[in-house]
């Protein structure tokens, strides 16, 4: 059974077409990348997915029934991290768990004891186990990202969906985010989706590609057909290869 | 370069675009100078009067020479404790219908039409001056500290769940959206998604609201509310005014004093990274006592 | 202030709006006095206006008051007056209008458009009774105090002092109304002798002129006002205590020795030196000025709940 | 997993530190509380007297319905046009310096103790109270709207230019670095760099300081300053609270009007890119303007 | 003649050292980009040139004089670009002209009209001509970036510094942003040195390249010596190639 169904999928702001007529199915437990210029209409895709946006037409089917609001079992990371600044670490793990808590306990840090082993369980698996009580605005972006991950795992999601995880890291931090993404995902065998625009970061981790241009899919498959043909479709406009032997003369910008 | 054609041109048209601006601007410039010149005319403001009365005006000044012994003559210092206790009190007591007022007025949390309900509330709250608040409680607590103290506590109300709402409507969308993909519940969102945002400048606007109720509090005893005021106002009617500025001496070092304390902990709760001394120490002190033990 | 000390205690609130003094000091040997004769505790309260004795009196926030003589119509159904601060034997004082001699002001429909200074806004000698008095003299004061004065402009200043200052230091200003107490030791005694009232009934009379020698500048007296009554000791109707006759009549039984603190420095004066019976009836004039002036207290009764 | 065991114990430290820390906690809350019923003992405050005495008051409470018809027959919108034209005028007046020792006080204009002599400056002009300004002014301007007009003024240099100093501390590095390696002088970093940062904050907190200033000439009108203030106070000598109340109405109407006005300019000022009608209009004129000349 | 020479330069905060004994020597127009993960001394080494930054040993010698403040023909171009978001795009580019306006007129806008030519010309230079009159803060990353080239050429410096010019940008607006920096260099015929941590962009855009690690230079040299070995000793700790073909299988994260 297919764990995300999205059906004719079109989603417009005013004039602007977000998304046009999407359609894709993506398997249980499987890691897909959305590719894509910016503007191209990947974090409404996400969003959509989500239920944190509602389509304008078409419907989003997760797990056999179509998505009105967000679920419990649909966890997000975002390119902002998003994680509390005030908290620890350990804290914003923790509050991945909301969901399952009552409002009192929650507010008192009542927390299950399980729900507690869990938080930190999820940060070991993001290499934060001993950074757990440290306040999250002291963290570096990469670190703080990272926690965004761990909260995304406390929600004990079945579907993971990352929007630019990686875009405001630093090349190593990037990576170390991607590994960690891509291990939680095998280890708790999640479906996955993850927008991107690094052409070689989605290279070397993906294993099913989404590529949207102008709110349409433009490419749908797995690793061996992502040419480079597809990825001048995707980022188009820019012929790197001819600017580049070019450039020893002369170079009047457009 | 086949450019300079439209540079050239394209300056002239910033030149005409700034030259209407500046027209347009010259005439906000005298709308506006003609705003403060009718007010001036009409609360007859006239710069001869006030050259004409300056001298006496001055001679005055020296009046207002501090008579320091008074300060310890009159127990001052215990004075504006008391004043200090009103400003704290009425702050406090005002905090819980601030911050629900203030989070209800809030178009975020409470849909559009609904949340001018509570903001009406504050509005009123504030329309009236602290003076008749105290006037209107007499009633309720008499002639006292009590009344000013309630007086200060009503218009925090509508001065502080005010600040509290402007804050709230700059909270940002994204970790709202984070709480809600957790699944957590409407009450879960607003503490942990929107409060937990603005919670250090929630403390911040506390303090500043306090200074100001400290201000207040100084003001109501010039009006029979007890504390210091009460002592500023009997010198005053006694012409005293070398006891009146020795009083007024000890306002500026007790509302001083007040600032310092809340501009450290507002900076503390700002750059919560810098290594603040005593706090610090204070909220240092669980992590390294629990390492210790566990060694 | 605000020592409600013990419940039983009976509250006295003092009323500082006319007088230039520490009114709790003021009043602290008054207050040992009444402890003394009736053995009750007597708690002396600082109002900041008279409409809070008013309130306070009314909403049994306070026993007694000592307050100005509007709140004695104001008063009307819920506080009694119990007796009338006298001055130097004298029950009865006066309002001036007076001028600089430079001025050229004669009389006072002089003052026609020109500018001149009032006490606070509601106080009876410094503004109602002088505003009276210039409307007595064919000029038109329009809604003064509730407004603006028509014929002249009227500036109130904070008290008496400060309205007697203004004049001075203040070239525009060309006249001044006070109560005479404010006004009189700057005023040559001989300019007083046309107003038999006041020579006979003012404790000013006296000293009239005197602070000319201290060098302060002459003023010239323009009029002085009808005799009103001094400010009444007034108590809540409600008080139903046997402490309060006992009160009462120690009030009035009170001789000046019994009201000055027992340290008095040389020349020390007491801006009071007795209180004297008296009632409603005698607070008439003071409901005349403000009928005169369109001035009227809200009434509150029950029954007829309109604006009336 | 073999890290069971070490996340196990990592939960039995946590738990540690934060029971400790809820230990502090503790004390830091008994610590308030401590502080907070000292005040109200040190105030006389008496829960039960407010319960007997709370009948009573709620029975005057009807005393305060407003007397529409008052507003009319009493002509009181120009009397608050008055009073707002106090806070307009003594907002005006105290800008240049609130702009000037503001940007003086700055650690980051004036080098470390110095700063600190405009910030004392700022500090006695906050301190002392606006009603006391008022008193000590009256020599100059008498009992009148022009002295409410100077007392405003004199109290906004040291309320605005503190929150001016307090901005400045706020501003990013990053622009005035860019402003010192175009080779800009002093003079052109504290202005490009530094004011062009703060200069919608200067204005949003200007806006600020006049909605309270006209609160402010509406209590300095109670005694006797003028406006509206003053009409109310002699409705409440009446002890006609009914028309003291169509005043306070007038005074929450003209508040509210002020307080959206400038919460529009302020969001404006905020959220630059939103098409905000006629300020849009007016802005985007000149551009409109040139671009059809030029075709 | 070396238009910048950096002889023993160290920096040191506190414990850390951030620039350990770096010395090198750049020519006169030489494009020249500066490699190294976060924390490797690439801000510090171009805020030492720029003079915003004092070096504890060691001197930079700019056009044969010692940095000893910033000086006017040393332009540069931020990260975080630090225009001033409350002007125009124009006016953002005028203000490049500070250094050689007096106070007075620039507070006025009363420039030379020859200044005011060249901002237009900048700006026209980087594309955003028809864009000179729009608020920078309502800009997109890359426009604003763009803006801060154009005001560093209006600063007619001898030598353009940029700071991780395109880190935030998405790889479109990075590509165009490095295609306006190489062919304002070259036009203007700049001295040019650019810190990069994509090494893509740095390998499609540089000519020379100076590769920093833990404050020390591990690499200088030009586009042919760029081999995959020294990337990897820049970047070394995330061996791709061997995550890449072990993810397939369990991948326990560490
Ligand atoms: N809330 C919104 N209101 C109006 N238009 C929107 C909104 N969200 C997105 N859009 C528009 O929809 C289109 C797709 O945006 P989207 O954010 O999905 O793209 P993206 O691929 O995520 O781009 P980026 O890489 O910049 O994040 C864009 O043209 C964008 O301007
Ligand atoms: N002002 C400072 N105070 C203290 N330490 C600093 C300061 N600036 C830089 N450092 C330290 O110096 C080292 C080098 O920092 P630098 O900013 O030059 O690195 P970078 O290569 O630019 O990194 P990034 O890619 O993160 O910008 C780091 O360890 C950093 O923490
Ligand atoms: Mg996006
Ligand atoms: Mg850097």
């Amino acid at each position: 059974m297919s764990a995300i169904r999205v059906e004719n999928l079109t989603k417009r702001f005013g004039d602007t077409v977000a998304l046009d007529d999407v359609s894709f199915e993506i398997s249980e437990g499987e890691f897909t990348i959305v590719l894509g210029i910016s503007g191209s209409g990947k974090s409404t895709l996400l969003r959509c997915i989500n239920g944190l946006t509602a389509p304008t037409e078409g419907q989003v089917i997760v797990d056999g029934d179509p998505v009105t609001s967000h679920r419990n079992d649909v966890a997000m990371v975002f390119q902002q991290h998003n994680i509390i600044g005030g908290m620890s670490a350990y804290s914003n793990a923790l509050s991945g768990s909301l969901g399952r808590t009552d409002f009192l306990p929650s507010l008192l840090r009542f927390n299950d004891r399980e729900d507690k082993l869990q938080a930190l369980e999820a940060l070991d698996m993001v290499g934060l186990l001993d950074e757990a009580e440290q306040r999250a605005s002291q963290m570096s972006g990469g670190q703080q990202q990272r926690v965004g991950i761990a909260r995304a795992l406390v929600q004990e999601p079945q579907i993971l969906l990352a929007d630019e995880p990686v875009a405001s890291l630093d090349p190593g931090s990037a990576q170390t985010v991607m590994q960690y993404l891509r291990g939680a995902a095998e280890q708790e065998d999640l479906t996955t989706m993850i927008s991107l625009h690094q052409v070689n970061l989605a290279r070397q981790f993906g294993e099913r590609f989404i590529g949207l241009a102008d709110g349409e899919i433009v490419f749908d498959g797995y690793q061996d057909d992502l040419t480079f043909d597809v990825i001048d479709e995707l980022y188009g406009g820019i012929d790197m290869e001819e600017y580049l032997s070019g450039n020893e003369s002369d170079t009047t910008v457009a | 370069m086949s450019t300079e054609k439209s540079v050239e041109q394209r300056l002239e048209e910033i030149r005409l675009t700034r030259r209407v601006r500046w027209v347009l601007y010259g005439i906000l410039s005298l709308a506006f100078a003609g705003a403060f010149y009718g007010s001036l005319v009409l609360i007859n403001f006239s710069v001869m009067d006030l050259y004409h009365q300056w001298p006496t005006f001055a001679d005055r000044l020296v009046r207002y020479t501090p008579n320091w012994e008074y300060i310890i003559e009159r127990n001052l210092p215990l004075e504006s404790v008391i004043t200090l206790a009103m400003g704290f009190a009425g702050t406090v007591l005002g905090i819980p219908l601030a911050l629900l007022l203030g989070i209800l007025g809030s178009g975020r949390v409470t849909p559009y039409p609904f949340n001018f309900i509570f903001r009406s509330v504050m509005g009123v709250s504030r329309a009236i001056p602290a003076l008749v608040w105290f006037l209107m409680f007499i009633p309720l607590a008499g002639l006292s500290a009590v009344t000013s103290t309630i007086a200060i506590a009503v218009s925090t109300i509508g001065n502080l769940g005010r600040l509290f709402t402007d804050e709230l409507e700059e909270v940002e969308d994204g970790q709202i959206e984070a709480m809600e993909t957790t699944g957590a519940s409407k009450g879960q969102t607003v503490v942990f998604g929107m409060l937990s945002q603005v919670k250090t400048s929630f403390i911040a606007w506390t303090l500043y609201i306090f200074e100001v109720n400290v201000r207040q509090a100084v003001t109501l005893g010039l009006l029979g509310g007890g504390g210091i005021g009460v002592v500023i106002q009997v010198q005053q009617d006694l012409r005293a005014y070398g006891n009146m500025m020795a009083g007024i001496v000890v306002v500026l070092v007790l509302i001083i004093a007040v600032e310092m304390v809340s501009q450290r902990l507002r900076s503390y709760l700002r750059d919560d990274e810098e290594a603040d001394g005593l706090i610090q120490l204070i909220v240092g002190l669980p992590q390294r006592m629990a390492e210790s033990v566990l060694k | 202030i605000g020592s409600t000390g013990d419940d039983d205690a009976v509250r006295f609130v003092l009323n500082p709006a006319e007088e230039q003094t520490d009114i709790v000091e003021e009043y602290t040997p008054m207050a040992e006095y009444l402890e003394e004769e009736t053995g009750a505790t007597i708690d002396l309260i600082r109002a900041g206006t008279y409409v809070e004795t008013l309130e306070a009196l009314e909403t049994d926030q306070a026993d007694i008051a000592d307050t100005s003589p509007t709140a004695v119509p104001a008063g009307e159904g819920f506080a009694d007056v119990i007796g009338m601060r006298t001055a130097f034997g004298g029950s009865l004082y006066f309002s001036t209008i007076a001028t600089t001699p430079d001025t050229g002001i004669e009389e006072l429909s002089d003052l026609e458009d020109e500018v001149m200074t009032t006490g606070a806004r509601m106080s009876t000698s410094g503004t109602l009774m002088p505003t009276l008095m210039l409307s007595e003299a064919g000029l038109d004061i329009g809604n003064f105090p509730d407004g603006e004065a028509n014929d002249l402009e009227l500036r109130t200043a904070p008290d008496h002092d400060t309205s007697r200052e203004r004049l001075v230091e203040d070239d525009e200003i060309v006249a001044s109304a006070t109560g005479a107490f404010a006004s009189a030791p700057q005023i040559p005694q001989e300019q007083f002798d046309d107003y038999e009232e006041f020579v006979e009934h003012s404790a000013e009379y006296d000293g009239a002129g005197s602070a000319l020698e201290d060098g302060e500048a002459e003023l010239q007296l323009l009029a002085v006002s009808d005799p009103m009554p001094r400010a009444p000791i007034m108590a809540r109707s409600a008080w139903d205590d046997p402490e309060r006759e006992d009160i009462e009549a120690a009030l009035l039984d009170a001789d000046e020795e019994d009201l000055q603190p027992d340290d008095v420095e040389e020349g020390y004066e007491l801006w009071f030196t007795g209180i004297e019976e008296a009632d409603q009836s005698d607070y008439e004039p003071v409901q005349e000025i403000l009928d005169e002036l369109g001035l009227e207290f809200q009434d509150f009764a029950p029954d007829e709940e309109d604006d009336e």
